[in-house]
């Protein structure tokens, strides 16, 4: 029944604009067939209460306006009456029944787990998203790349303030996607309207949702679920485009993986790394351990002229690679290449009085890693 | 008077049953720990796996349906290990036996323990998959540099339903600490029971009829 | 029994009438009417897992 | 008519009537703060948990003006993101469990033994007891905020893992409030199923009690099934914060989502705990100012029942994103759809009710009408988000926050408002000023409305909720919000003036306050003496 009707009488019934994006204040049609098939449900039910609120509080507004003690009304004295009992519960019901048949379809669409085209496996990390293209290589991790300045009103806010990333999840339009879904630390739920996704990450288990884009375009969401400090601020972009498209980033991007790769194995200048290194951290480290190494303590420690830090550099790398267990500190070993690792390290020993001097290379990380 | 004290007697009693019933509540809230595992592994609500060996079921191999099977490993922070898989998926026939290595590698000089914690999608595979050796059902123990290679010997029940045609199986690696205990209560008991297994995890493949390993092919 | 069920069900529904009520409470089985609506929820639990189970056929 | 008594002490006082004990301290021994903290008086207890509850109201609500502060414009301005987690984490928790819940107790402390007939309730000093618990909880929950690394900031559904492995060294004692205050419910419901049950006046039987008494019956039997769920919950956590368990922990075997299953078996029936009062208040109400008996006295209660029964069944509506099975998605949503059968028929009842009444429309009337009105609405959403394929576009955005928002403000608060301002002539012997309270409720409105109204749009639009900043095209939402909220905060204001006002004097109140009022309530004088029903009346049948 591809469920077009139930789109098309919602429509009718709303006499509303069709656009893919929402207008605002009401749910977005979205670009896939079973975000359309959800608006539709929603629609519907809309109008079916508004219905039963013209009703009920129309008898009830006619009840006061009528029978106003002020205007000499003589109260009559029933106080029961089974037949409209009866009534009164029989039509719910049926409506109940008629809003269950079209929920359940679509439901049972959602869950079908038919054979997909392309996996992604999304994990929610505390506070941002990767993303993993299995089978291709390809990961990355995606950050929110609003600003702190904008968020502190020092910069005018950009247009899509709060829902940009500086790498957004790339799919194809017309393919079978398949989400799996887990969690590093605690639980995230990943979610763009326009697709009508919306599923929680959960640490230590899978959960698995799907998604056939209708059009290309750029769509946005945020974390769902509270997630701690930063839950505000991870948002999800979801890059659609035609299916060549598609093929042609995806070899891009394994080649720029191999080239970082062989970054790995030249020697950088400090400079270089504490260029790159301040990108990394102000994009991954800073929503915690704060814009000038402060940290927010106990939960997070400050760098700034912290001794341990300071005095001891495999303590730091082992902390950065591994994460600290059972703290936020989650281990970058696998979200970050070494020469991102490298950086940041290099960055942060020599950052706001943190004179150290020392230079960490990326083949000295990519050895620890690979011991 | 008599009212009152038959107030009295009527207070106490309806005093006992409440308590009663608190008290049967407060038990029933901890009883639903045990009770949502096995929900969840009659249901296979949530993926969760059971975590003990099962037997192979001898019964005919499905011919006709191609399953494919994916595997994907995970670490986590403050566990220096790497896990990885021979294959990252694999086309199993319901019903047939298949063998997949995994290895874990310790990437530090120490000693230390973890363990791999399985899940399943979608959920509604989990009571069709008979896991018949795996690695999750106990606690590893890695030597500094040490490298281990365990197989998951698994099959799928031939009344996998027809619907399912892509199973995923996720084993995130935990750390344990070993100063403290860190199980969940009944889980000490599981894996006591358990304890063959973790002196020998491959020691129940001898029996393994090999000819019945999967075609399965890196892909 | 027949009368004990249909006033569960009725009331169950919330349209017991109140002369059927009054018959109810002056019967002065009280367990007859907690016994009958307990089985009556379970079974409309068990009416709802099946539904469910059939719809997600 | 009962002999006139000495003056009744002024229990409507402010929230300093404990300090000010003393001034009034003539009616009985031990005097001054002592006989506060001592009473066993029903009424002096119920007076103990409505100023208490006010003043947690007015606690909780400074947190949500803080949060609202926040969200009044784009951008970080007020507060971190850490306190602001905080602040919405105490705004749920203080207003769930000690601002609606001691608000109902105290009603039932009140208005249950005089609308039975029974002398007090059936465990006076438990009942002291479990009032003093509150101050306590709440006193320690409020501390934490002070604590190194800061209170509870998981929201109050405190999700495991970010509740457990997560959460601030607080969260300790947070659990340890927690288990008082629920402590506190459970003695409370204890006592009041006990009164219930046992103390009726000779001649009442269940079906003859008034519709607050039969809701609170029902409430009381909710809270001793469910608390001790949630006491079971939080000592779960608190075992895996400091005793090494895995309940909820995946690396130990345990399972987060059970935390979820466990908790919203708990905190389905206690949303229902929080309104089925309420349907009570306005079912002695509506009947009052319509000048004819309620509509199906009978389905309310069965309804009522119904209601509670079901509400053990549809946890897992609050869960259907964390990735159930299709077969456990559709009964949650099945069984969700079938409760709004109830819960219309009792909407249904008090329309009829109205129908060819005598209707007068006096401060008590117009929150109980708009408790109908506001409080359908919610339930409108509420079915919205029963379906649940929709829910996967509703769930934990800002369409939720103003569905339980209307569930809960317009419906369970304005309920206990309306309950006030019915009652407060049998408390104090006044009339409230009548002037004031329509003004109070004129306010009241608009601010409800224009604060939870624009939430439904920024919901559908995208905006999740518990963020501290949010993108731009929810500004207009947003701000409308902050300016609501505001507006309302400041109204209640007013209640506070009106019930002072009414305590101090007022136009003076007969027995029967108001004209078509029928509960036994209205026997004795107003303001009602100290000790009622020593020797129980005989009680009427009436029609209902």
């Amino acid at each position: 029944m591809r469920s077009r009707w139930w789109w098309l009488m919602a429509i009718s019934l709303a006499a509303s604009e069709s656009q893919a994006q929402s207008n605002g204040w009401n749910m977005p049609v979205g670009v896939t067939d079973v975000s359309s098939d959800i608006y539709g449900l929603h629609m519907t039910i809309f109008w079916i209460c508004v219905v039963i609120g013209v009703v009920v509080f129309g008898a009830m507004f006619y009840s006061l306006f009528r029978y106003r003690h002020s205007k000499g009304a003589k109260a009559a004295h029933f106080h029961e009456h089974t037949s409209v009992e009866v009534l009164w519960t029989a039509i719910p019901v049926l409506i109940l029944v008629g809003m269950a048949v079209p929920a359940t379809a679509t439901l049972k669409n959602m869950y079908d787990s038919s054979e997909a085209d392309l996996d992604v496996m999304i994990t929610g990390q505390q506070w941002r998203w990767r993303y993993e293209y299995l089978g291709e290589d390809v990961a990355f991790t995606s950050n929110m790349s609003t600003p702190r300045t904008q968020i502190s009103g020092e910069e005018a806010r950009g247009e899509h303030y709060l829902l940009e990333v500086d790498e957004p999840l790339v799919l194809p339009i017309n393919r079978k996607v398949r989400f799996l879904m887990t969690s590093d630390d605690v639980i995230h739920s990943w979610w763009v309207p326009d697709l009508a996704v919306k599923q929680d990450t959960i640490p230590g288990f899978i959960n698995e949702n799907w998604v056939k884009i209708n059009e290309p375009g750029i769509y946005r969401g945020q974390c769902a679920e509270l997630c701690g400090i930063d839950h505000g601020f991870m948002p999800v972009v979801v890059h659609a485009v035609e299916e060549e498209e598609f093929e042609s980033w995806l070899a891009e991007r394994k080649e720029s993986a191999e080239q970082e790769a062989m970054g790995v194995d030249r020697e950088w200048e400090m400079a270089e790394l504490v260029e790159r290194g301040e990108s990394v951290y102000q994009s991954i480290c800073s929503s915690c351990h704060q814009a000038e190494g402060q940290g927010s303590p106990p939960a997070f420690p400050a760098l700034a002229n912290n001794e341990q830090l300071i005095s001891d550099v495999d303590w730091h790398l082992d902390k950065v690679i591994n994460g600290v267990s059972g703290a936020a500190m989650p281990a970058f070993r696998s979200t970050l290449n070494p020469v991102e690792i490298a950086a940041v390290v290099t960055y942060t020993r020599n950052a706001w009085g943190n004179d150290t001097g020392d230079v960490v290379q990326p083949s000295e990380v990519a050895e620890i890693i690979a011991q | 008077m008599d009212d009152q004290e038959q107030a009295k007697v009527g207070v106490r009693r309806t005093v006992i049953r409440t308590v009663a019933v608190l008290v049967g509540m407060f038990g029933f809230a901890f009883a639903l720990v045990p009770l949502y595992d096995v929900f969840c592994q009659v249901t296979g609500l949530n993926g969760k796996v059971d975590a003990t060996a099962q037997s192979i079921v001898h019964e005919e191999v499905d011919e006709s349906r191609y399953i494919n099977v994916q595997f994907i490993t995970r670490g986590s922070p403050g566990l220096p290990w790497q896990m990885s898989v021979e294959m990252r998926q694999m086309s199993v026939h319901p019903g047939q036996m298949a063998e997949v290595d995994f290895t874990f590698t310790n990437n530090s000089s120490s000693e230390s323990w973890g363990r791999a914690v399985p899940s399943v999608s979608p959920s509604t595979a989990t009571t069709h998959l008979r896991k018949i050796s795996c690695f999750c059902f106990q606690e590893q123990q890695l030597q500094g540099n040490e490298r281990l290679t365990i197989p998951l010997v698994f099959q799928l029940a031939r009344d996998l339903p027809d619907d399912i045609n892509t199973i995923t199986l996720v084993y995130t690696l935990y750390p344990i600490e070993h100063v403290v205990q860190n199980a969940a209560l009944d889980n000490t008991l599981k894996s006591s029971a358990n304890s063959e297994l973790v002196n020998d995890p491959k020691g129940n493949l001898s029996n393994t009829p090999k000819n019945n390993k999967a075609a399965g092919e890196a892909i | 029994m027949w009368s004990v069920v249909k006033s569960v069900l009725a009331a169950l529904l919330g349209v017991q009438s109140n002369q059927k009520r009054e018959e109810d409470f002056s019967s002065g089985r009280p367990a007859a009417y907690l016994i009958t609506g307990v089985v009556i929820t379970l079974l409309f639990v068990l009416l709802l897992v099946f539904l469910a189970m059939f719809a997600a056929r | 008519m009962a002999p006139k008594l000495p003056p009744q002490p002024s229990l409507q006082h402010s929230t300093t009537a404990v300090a000010d004990g003393q001034s009034h301290g003539h009616a009985a021994p031990p005097k001054g703060i002592l006989r506060w903290l001592l009473t066993t008086n029903h009424k002096e207890i119920g007076s103990l948990y409505l100023i208490f509850s006010l003043t947690m109201f007015f606690i909780g609500g400074i947190f949500a003006l803080v949060v609202r502060a926040e969200l009044f414009q784009p951008g970080l301005q007020l507060v971190e993101p850490e306190f602001f987690n905080q602040m919405t984490t105490m705004h749920g928790l203080i207003m769930v469990f000690a601002a609606v819940m001691p608000a109902f107790t105290g009603l039932a402390n009140w208005m249950i033994p005089l609308q039975i007939g029974a002398p007090d309730m059936a465990l006076p000093r438990l009942n002291n007891f479990s009032f003093w618990l509150l101050p306590v909880s709440f006193t320690l929950l409020l501390s934490t905020l002070l604590m190194p690394g800061g209170g509870p900031n998981f929201g109050w559904t405190f999700y495991a893992p970010l509740s457990t492995n997560f959460a601030p060294p607080s969260t300790t004692f947070f659990i340890l409030a927690l288990h008082i205050a629920g402590i506190s419910s459970i003695l409370g419901a204890i006592n009041i199923i006990a009164t219930i049950l046992n103390m009726r006046a000779p001649g009442m039987r269940l079906m003859d009690m008034p519709l607050f008494v039969w809701t609170w019956l029902i409430t009381a039997f909710l809270l001793i099934a469910v608390m001790p769920v949630l006491a079971g919950v939080i000592t779960m956590m608190l075992m895996d914060i400091n005793f090494g368990t895995s309940f909820f922990d995946a690396a130990g075997g345990g399972d987060p989502v059970l935390f979820q299953h466990l908790f919203w078996f708990f905190g389905h029936p206690e949303v229902y705990i929080m309104i089925l009062p309420a349907f009570g208040i306005v079912s002695a109400i509506i009947p009052t100012f319509a000048r004819k008996p309620l509509f199906g006295y009978a389905s309310m209660v069965y309804a009522t029942a119904a209601i509670a029964l079901l509400s053990f069944l549809v946890w897992a509506h609050h869960m259907f994103i964390v990735g159930l099975p299709l077969v456990a998605e559709l009964f949650f949503m099945y069984s969700t759809m079938l409760i709004a059968v109830p819960t219309g028929v009792k909407v249904f009842n008090w329309v009829t009710t109205l129908f060819r009444g005598s209707i007068s429309f006096e401060s008590p009337m117009l929150f109980a009408l708009a408790f109908v009105v506001l409080f359908t609405i919610g339930g409108f959403s509420g079915l919205m988000l029963a379906i649940a394929p929709a829910d996967f576009q509703y769930h934990d955005t800002y369409f939720v926050v103003a569905h339980f928002h209307y569930v809960l403000v317009p419906g369970a608060i304005f309920a206990i408002m309306a309950g006030v301002y019915y009652w407060l002539p049998k408390w104090t012997g006044h009339y409230p000023n009548e002037k004031l309270a329509q003004w109070h409720f004129w306010f009241s409105i608009i601010g409800v409305n224009l604060t939870f109204f624009p939430m439904h749009f920024a919901g559908l639009a995208g905006m999740p909720r518990r963020i501290p900043d949010y993108a731009l095209q929810f500004a207009d939402f947003n701000l409308l919000s902050s300016i609501g909220a505001f507006f309302f905060g400041a109204s209640q204001l007013l209640f506070v003036l009106g019930v002072i006002l009414c305590v101090r004097g007022g136009k003076k109140a007969p027995a029967k306050a108001w004209e078509g009022a029928e509960d036994l309530e209205w026997t004795v004088p107003s303001p009602a003496p100290l000790h009622t029903f020593e020797t129980p009346p005989v009680f009427h049948r009436t029609s209902h």
